[in-house]
């Protein structure tokens, strides 16, 4: 899923302090499940902008509602009202969501209440972490499982450098070895030889770095409207 | 099967209302028996409501064991008599008459309410027993605030009025008219099918030991009194100060062994509790004044107990406690700062003086004062030390067939063993009794509920005086008139003791009368009085989940004495936060679910065939699991416990009796394969395929010898264990003539990754080493050791071996013997603390003391019945102290070594408990489920597991469909899941979020006028 | 001779060869790239100069190279790949080739978090191993890393490093193999102070005959002070000091003397293992030890060839 | 899926300003039924005094509080929140 974290107040309130009519706008889907940006945590941090707005001396309404998903079209409809009757909208779901709502909301200003973090999965309750980079070009089949891109603090293919010890990252005591890890498990998965073969360069291309990527299904994109009498003719 | 009238009696005599005694008496009357409890003591509770914290989790001792006692009080089955002594006792097993001799209380409990009003004024002030002399209270009194009864009792050789003729004050002060001069008791006959004696015990008088001062020096004090000191109720308000003057002691002495472990001048026997008494008290008094300095002065630190030894690290290492091995000679003041001068020999021999502030004197435990007579009243008999005699295989049973023994009666030990000896006895007596359940326990009827069904609220409020314990601060008038017309109430009165019986019929008829559908009483607190009026509205015809209690008399009057205004206007606020919810609050179904009254114990070793015996014989069919070919588990390598008792044949028995009883079923070369359910309803299926529907769990699962690698024992074959030298001496291999033994304790054992005391290790080398010595004197016999821990009365044998003269040689762990092989013997290198050097000792034998390991099988088990385990691998039972064989899940149950080291006699009396436990609720025909339970939302959910991860009860749970569901059978409603959940799908009945922001609003709404 | 650089020729004759490390300044001045050649010319055969060490950044690394070059001294141009991609890398030897520089030693480079801008992007688009493999490519088969050829010879002496140190232990003398079938013709090691586990590895290293294929230099840093020495122990990752050099540095009249007598006996019993054919010192602000290093293990005079 | 619709109004805050002489805070506290709740009771059964503007809320476990309670509460007007469990 993806794992974001809620922006800091002073932040979110530098962003929206000079909108009179704030409404704060959650995503029940990924944001919710790590506790950032669900219904919960708008109707949280409305109240906490509230009273932010009222010590400020400032007189702002502040709202809030969520929808299960704003990466979808459809559930936006219940609330384009409230949208459309705010000064700025502050989404708490991740970019995704933010980009979705900045285009369906027309002049009305739709700033994030979150910074989406990355893809990951719980580790144990309140503790996420990030698994995959979604690079466009997934190798785990020769690493044991484990992504060097993600989980390595130097993406390299060719692991471990030099900074590994007793399994950890030189970053931090705290940063688990992607390439230990990967040693270890391919020694378990009797594979190991496998790492004896120099890795080539990546091909970046199919990530971030070659351009916005889009996927597209062709057999469910909706086909070309069909040609009219055509229409009713299928058998029932 | 058709039910044979029993001949037996269904109701149960518990004779002590300690710890113990309630324990008993709840897992009795919960489980279809009658209970009669007798108690000394005007109320129940007690050593341990006197006790500040606990050990070794620092929980206060007082919240854990009021809801208890609050739960003895109430049950409609439990009976207490008090103060009340037994006076004869007739007839045997199953059909007992025995009369109880009921004191004058002077105070007639139908009437009292309770309110303590007489208390506050009466003039006559008596140093407290309760508070160990260091408080006051008066001549008419409850024993403490929490006293269960809380009816009060006038304390005649005190009472002016006795005295003096006059004075009368709280007969005038009573508006209830409860005060009786002329009571004179009375006498009881009852007839019951068993009796339980667990008295409890008296300390040490160290008033006897004239050296240490206590009497004479004022900051001398007993550890009682020092609990009583750190107790945030206590005298001090839990200030550590000196008696003398008021001061903040800098360093605090404490004495270990005062009266125990010494035959010539006080108890020969350990006391069991003192050395972690003292370690917890040092710690806490660590907490409340981080400035002070604290010394344990000790012989041996007897750290037996589970996780006990981790805790006396932690107090050494965070808490800064020193140990100090040393005897206290003399104590002796300095006049003129009330300071202590404490002379001892340091290890190296040298006499040292050092003064503290202060010294608590660590006086051990023994037997009632009363005990001989109180035994010859039941006609069992006492060891030696009057205690009762038991013995290691029938740890609760008394010498008298239908009466069972519990707690430090019989003999020397703390909280959690008290306790599940408790369950223990109550187990035995299930077992005795089981045709009997049932036949004398009384159930309350009640009239059909009404349907409230789109009713819009109708609610009436209900604001007690409580005599004047809440009118005279609290202008009751004034808080019905701002609440009549709050939203939804349509009657409010006030009443002058909500309580008592005819305000009970008042508030009935006025529910009715003025049809309400709603109820709030202002009074004391729910957390004693909340089941009360609730069956009241039940009674009435309402849902009982229709009802709020505002406590304006423990938070308010009585926090706010002195300001009528402010009390006032707070008052109102409370009685409208619960009016705001008891209009939101909505009629709640009780759910039951039915109960397979059979039950699976998985571990055919001693803890589960006790255990599975003992539920068999109380009528539930059983199915005893074992993962190899035989019964009998580790025991099977036994052959003599300490006491003497034949293991082999006290295990062939047990087998015999499995293998023939009836209602076992025994599942050899079995293990759990998996398991699913929940209380009342599980089904496992075995390795063997076959599969077992059954209403609890027992796990038994046991442990395993330490098999060393340390000190050449896998390359001499003159390194042995202790279980291979028992073998030798039953076979006559051993002693050879003048053989030279060496003995190695803690082989394995309290040393890192294994922080823990194995607890038998000390008294299998003494058993053995008495058992070389009593067959050829001449043979040599020493004992290496850290400290020995024969607790309790264990302490016989140690001194036994001592007077056989078997050597004992302390040493220490970053100093450990050192061992090489020469030829066909060993030389063994240790260094001596006495004498400060080096010894040297060949021996022909070196016999090493390993400890105890969890089975392995413990962890598969454990996961698939999510019963947690403690860092060494040993289930983690739900309390470590009153709820020593419960998980947190509840028809699972735990006993035996699976659980923690221990010896025989625990094992079978943990057992017994785990039975009486799980008796408990095999023998309902279904279970309630509470009102108050969070309900799912399906619908909102995102199954995202929040609520999965942090429920403590594993209520709620991933379903066939791969998404959460909840099991309200399991859930105990306290909310955690609501708390955490993203999606706000849980609700907690009667605390929903509506329900709190609408009390959140009242209690911040301006009163009106 | 691929490169014909100085330390080729030293390491080809079979010589004990010595090579030192030059810090760039934090700064322009060419003039303390001098000074440190000018102190350590004459008792080393190459001389490394640093890439932006601990992400620190510093005069670049090509620049250095050609100051040295331009006193006649044979310099090392280190290369991480944290801060350039395939494409500026490939770019940059292309210069360094052309301003005669012939040694080139390959690194990941520390991650930017320790470094002094810490809130970087890396680049990380290839990793070392990677980059060997391709300075090989340029050299022998004069084509890019894309298959596109290149005009002219790229006449390298490529260098890898490896921390015989480092998680997991048996895995690196495999990744040591994959640096030297990328190509690498030299390894300077991390640094060395438990010589014990460095013979264990380099036993390792024989087994697979890896010695046969590559000139492996030991790293040395000589220890200054007692904090230093725990510093490396207690927070280098990698590095493993034993405790008794921390003791010795402890209870020693003169640190700094004691500290070269340590580094000493290192070296003394590096030149004994069977597959070392140099040192690397890196002497990190502390140049002008070197020359007596060198003089006091009887590495002196260097060879000229 | 339906937006949340029930909304709080707006809050009713006063600015900050200066403590007027004889204020007093007013306090409301989540206690646990089970021990901060019972220690309440306790503090009355020994007579302890405390302010008279501090209310409490039992809760059955302080795991069942929410963000949004102590927040609700301070909109509302309380000066402090004291959590107890």
């Amino acid at each position: 899923m993806i794992v974001g974290t809620q922006k800091p107040l002073e932040e979110i309130w530098d962003m929206i302090k000079g909108f009179r009519k704030v409404l704060v706008l959650g995503c029940n889907t990924c944001v919710a499940i790590c506790h950032a940006g669900g219904g919960k945590e708008a109707e949280i941090l409305a109240s906490l902008l509230r009273m932010k707005a009222s010590l400020s001396g400032v007189e702002t309404t502040v709202r809030h509602a969520a929808i299960e998903r704003q990466c979808e079209s459809e559930f936006f409809e219940p609330v384009m009202d409230e949208v459309r009757a705010s000064d700025v909208v502050l989404s708490l779901a991740c970019g995704v969501g933010v980009n979705f709502l900045a285009d369906k909301a027309g002049d009305i200003p739709a700033f994030p209440g979150i910074d989406t973090a990355f893809f990951g999965a719980v580790e144990k309750a309140g503790i996420f972490k990030e698994l995959c980079a979604g690079c466009g070009g997934c190798i785990l089949h020769l690493t044991g499982g484990i992504c060097p891109v993600a989980r390595c603090s130097k993406s390299i293919m060719n692991g471990p450098c030099g900074g590994t010890s007793d399994g950890k990252c030189e970053i931090s005591r705290d940063v688990d070895c992607a390439w230990y890890l990967i040693v270890e498990r391919m020694k378990k998965l009797g594979t190991l030889e496998k790492l004896f073969e120099i890795q080539p360069p990546k091909d970046w291309s199919t990530g971030l770095y070659g351009g916005p990527r889009k996927v597209v299904l062709e057999h469910i994109t909706a086909p070309e409207p069909p040609e009219k009498g055509k229409e009713s003719q299928g058998g029932m | 099967m058709n039910k044979v009238p029993s001949k037996k009696k269904g109701s149960v005599l518990v004779v002590g209302g300690g710890i113990g005694g309630m324990q008993a008496a709840l897992d009795l009357a919960d489980s279809g028996f009658r209970v009669h409890m007798v108690q000394r003591d005007p109320s129940i509770g007690g050593t341990m409501v006197m006790l500040d914290k606990t050990f070794p989790t620092g929980d206060c001792s007082m919240c854990m064991i009021s809801p208890k006692m609050v739960e003895v009080g109430r049950h409609l089955n439990i009976d207490i008599h008090s103060p009340a002594e037994v006076v004869s006792v007739e007839g045997g097993p199953g059909d007992f008459s025995v009369r109880v001799r009921v004191a004058p209380r002077y105070v007639d409990p139908d009437k009292c309410t309770g309110c303590g009003d007489c208390e506050a004024k009466c003039p006559k002030k008596v140093s407290s027993e309760f508070e160990q002399g260091l408080g006051v209270r008066k001549a008419i009194y409850s024993l403490f605030p929490q006293a269960v009864p809380n009816t009060r009792a006038i304390d005649r050789k005190n009472c002016l009025y006795f005295m003096k003729g006059r004075c009368r004050i709280c007969e005038k002060t009573c508006k209830a008219g409860a005060i009786n001069f002329q009571d004179e008791g009375k006498e009881l006959e009852l007839n019951v099918g068993a009796i339980i004696l667990c008295p409890g015990l008296d300390r040490y008088d160290a008033r006897a030991r004239g050296e240490f001062g206590l009497g004479r020096w004022k900051n001398v004090v007993t550890s009682v009194q020092f609990e009583r000191i750190l107790s945030a109720s206590g005298p001090y308000k839990g200030e550590v100060k000196r008696p003398s003057d008021g001061k903040h002691p800098k360093k605090v002495a404490w004495i270990q062994c005062v009266g125990s472990r010494d035959p010539h001048n006080a108890n020969p026997w350990c006391s069991s509790v003192c050395c972690m008494y003292a370690t917890k008290q040092a710690i806490i008094a660590r907490e409340h004044d981080s400035e002070i300095e604290q010394t344990i002065f000790y012989m041996e630190m007897r750290a037996f107990g589970k996780d006990f030894d981790k805790y006396v690290e932690r107090a050494k290492n965070d808490y800064g406690v020193r140990y100090q091995r040393a005897m206290i000679s003399v104590i002796r003041e300095d006049p003129a700062t009330g300071d202590l001068l404490l002379r001892y020999a340091a290890e190296d021999g040298k006499l040292v003086d050092e003064t503290f502030g202060m010294v608590v004197l660590s006086v051990g435990l023994e037997p009632h004062r009363d005990a001989v007579e109180f035994a010859g009243t039941f006609g069992i008999e006492t060891n030696s030390y009057r205690f009762a005699k038991t013995s290691s295989i029938e740890p609760v049973r008394t010498t008298r067939d239908g009466i069972f023994v519990t707690g430090t009666y019989q003999g020397p030990k703390d909280i959690p063993e008290t306790v599940m000896q408790g369950s223990a006895v109550a187990g035995e007596v299930m077992a005795l009794l089981g045709e009997a359940r049932g036949t004398e326990t009384i159930t309350k009827e009640f009239p059909p509920e009404r349907d409230l069904t789109g009713e819009e609220p109708r609610t009436g409020v209900f604001v007690c005086h409580c005599g004047i314990n809440i009118a005279s601060t609290v202008q009751v008038e004034k808080v019905v008139e701002a609440v009549k017309d709050l939203p939804g109430v349509v009657y409010a009165t006030d009443t002058l003791y909500a309580c008592s019986q005819d305000s009970q019929e008042m508030l009935k008829k006025i529910v009715r009368e003025k049809n309400l559908n709603r109820v709030v009483v202002a009074s004391c607190t729910p957390r004693t009085h909340e089941l009360l009026f609730q069956e009241t509205i039940r009674d009435a015809g309402m849902n009982k989940y229709l009802f709020d209690l505002a406590d304006i008399r423990e938070q308010c009057s009585w926090c706010h004495m002195g300001q009528k205004e402010a009390a006032t206007k707070k008052a109102i606020r409370i009685v409208g936060m619960a009016i705001a919810k008891a209009n939101l609050l909505e009629p709640l179904k009780s759910d039951a679910v039915g109960v397979t009254p059979v039950a699976l114990v998985v571990g055919g070793g001693v803890a589960g065939m006790t255990a599975a015996l003992s539920l068999a014989d109380q009528g539930f069919r059983v199915s005893l699991v074992e993962k190899e070919k035989e019964l009998g588990g580790l025991l099977r390598n036994l052959r003599h416990t300490l006491e003497g008792d034949d293991v082999r044949e006290f295990l062939k028995g047990k087998i015999d009796e499995v293998r023939a009883h009836e209602r076992i079923k025994v599942y050899n070369d079995a293990e759990v394969a998996k398991t699913g359910g929940f209380v009342g309803n599980f089904e496992t299926t075995l390795t063997t395929g076959d599969v077992i529907k059954h209403g609890a769990v027992i796990l038994a699962t046991g442990g395993m010898e330490y098999q060393p690698d340390e000190y050449l024992y896998n390359d001499s074959d003159r390194v042995i264990t202790q279980r291979e030298l028992e073998g030798r001496i039953a076979s006559g291999k051993s002693p050879g003539t003048g053989e030279c033994y060496v003995m190695i304790q803690c082989v394995g054992s309290r040393e890192e990754p294994n922080q823990y005391c194995s607890r038998i290790c000390c008294q299998d080398a003494i058993k053995n080493a008495i058992a070389l010595k009593e067959r050829n004197p001449d043979a040599q016999v020493l004992i290496l050791y850290r400290d020995i821990r024969t607790y309790g009365l264990r302490e016989d044998y140690y001194r036994r071996a001592r007077d056989l003269g078997v050597l004992f040689v302390r040493y220490e762990i970053d100093n450990k013997p050192l061992v090489e092989s020469l030829d066909n013997r060993l030389r063994i290198r240790t260094w001596d603390y006495m004498l400060n050097r080096e010894l040297t000792m060949d021996a022909d034998w070196l016999v090493l003391s390993t400890g105890l390991r969890p089975h392995p099988t413990t962890g598969k088990t454990g996961e698939m019945f999510k019963a947690a385990r403690n860092p060494d691998g040993y289930f983690l039972e739900a309390h470590v102290k009153l709820r020593p064989v419960d998980f947190p899940g509840e028809g699972i149950f735990v006993a035996g070594l699976a659980h923690a080291p221990k010896n025989l006699d625990e094992t079978i009396s943990q057992a017994l408990a785990a039975a009486g436990r799980a008796g408990t609720v095999l023998s309902r025909k279904s279970l309630t489920v509470s009102g108050i339970v969070a309900k799912h939302n399906r619908d909102l959910c995102m199954s995202c597991l929040s609520c999965v991860r942090v429920c403590p009860f594993d209520s709620p749970y991933i379903d066939e469909e791969g998404r959460v569901a909840h099991n309200e059978i399991k859930c105990h409603g306290c909310g955690i899941c609501a708390g955490i959940c993203p999606a706000k799908a849980f609700q907690v009945n009667s605390f929903r979020d509506d329900q709190i922001l609408a009390m959140i609003d009242a209690a911040m709404a301006e009163g009106k006028k | 001779m691929k490169s014909g650089s100085n330390l080729e020729k030293v390491l080809e004759g079979g010589h004990f060869a010595v090579t030192a490390e030059v810090g760039p300044p934090k700064g322009t001045s060419a003039s303390v790239v001098q000074k440190k050649g000018d102190i350590l010319k004459s008792c080393c055969d190459a001389l490394n100069v640093t890439d932006n060490q601990t992400a620190i950044v510093r005069m670049s690394s090509l620049s250095g190279c050609v100051i040295l070059k331009g006193m006649g001294l044979d310099p090392v141009m280190q290369m991480v790949v944290r801060d350039r991609n395939r494409i500026a890398i490939q770019s940059d030897i292309l210069g360094a080739v052309a301003l005669g520089i012939r040694n080139v030693l390959c690194l990941s480079g520390d991650h930017q978090k320790f470094g002094n801008h810490p809130t970087a992007k890396n680049v990380y688009d290839i990793d070392s191993i990677q980059l060997v493999k391709t300075l090989k490519t340029m050299r022998d088969e004069k084509k890019f890393l894309c298959g596109e050829n290149i005009s002219g010879e790229v006449p390298l002496f490529i260098g890898a490093v490896e921390n015989p140190f480092a998680d997991p232990f048996e895995f690196r003398v495999i990744r040591l193999g994959k640096k030297v079938q990328a190509g690498a013709d030299f390894i300077q090691t991390q640094a060395v102070y438990d010589v014990d586990k460095f013979a264990g590895w380099m036993k390792m290293v024989r087994d697979r005959g890896l010695d046969k294929q590559v000139h492996i230099l030991a790293g040395v840093i000589p220890i200054k002070s007692v904090g230093m020495a725990r510093y490396m122990r207690d927070n280098v990752s990698g590095v493993s000091v034993p405790d008794e050099i921390v003791t010795r540095l402890e209870d020693a009249k003169d640190v700094k003397e004691e500290g070269v007598k340590i580094t000493l006996e290192i070296i003394d019993r590096l030149k004994d293992i069977d597959g070392i054919h140099g040192v690397h010192v890196m002497a990190v602000a502390w140049e002008d030890i070197v020359p007596v290093i060198a003089e006091r293990a009887g590495l002196l005079p260097r060879p000229i060839l | 899926m339906k937006p949340q619709s029930e909304q709080r109004e707006a809050p009713s805050i006063e600015k900050p300003h200066g403590i007027p002489d004889g204020w007093e805070p007013n306090i409301l506290a989540f206690a646990c039924h089970y021990c901060a709740f019972a220690a309440a009771d306790l503090a009355g059964v020994m007579r302890l005094s405390y302010p008279a503007s501090v209310k409490v809320l039992r809760l059955p476990c302080t795991g069942k509080l929410d963000y949004i309670h102590i927040l609700h509460a301070f909109e509302r007007g309380a000066d402090g929140v004291f959590v107890a469990g």
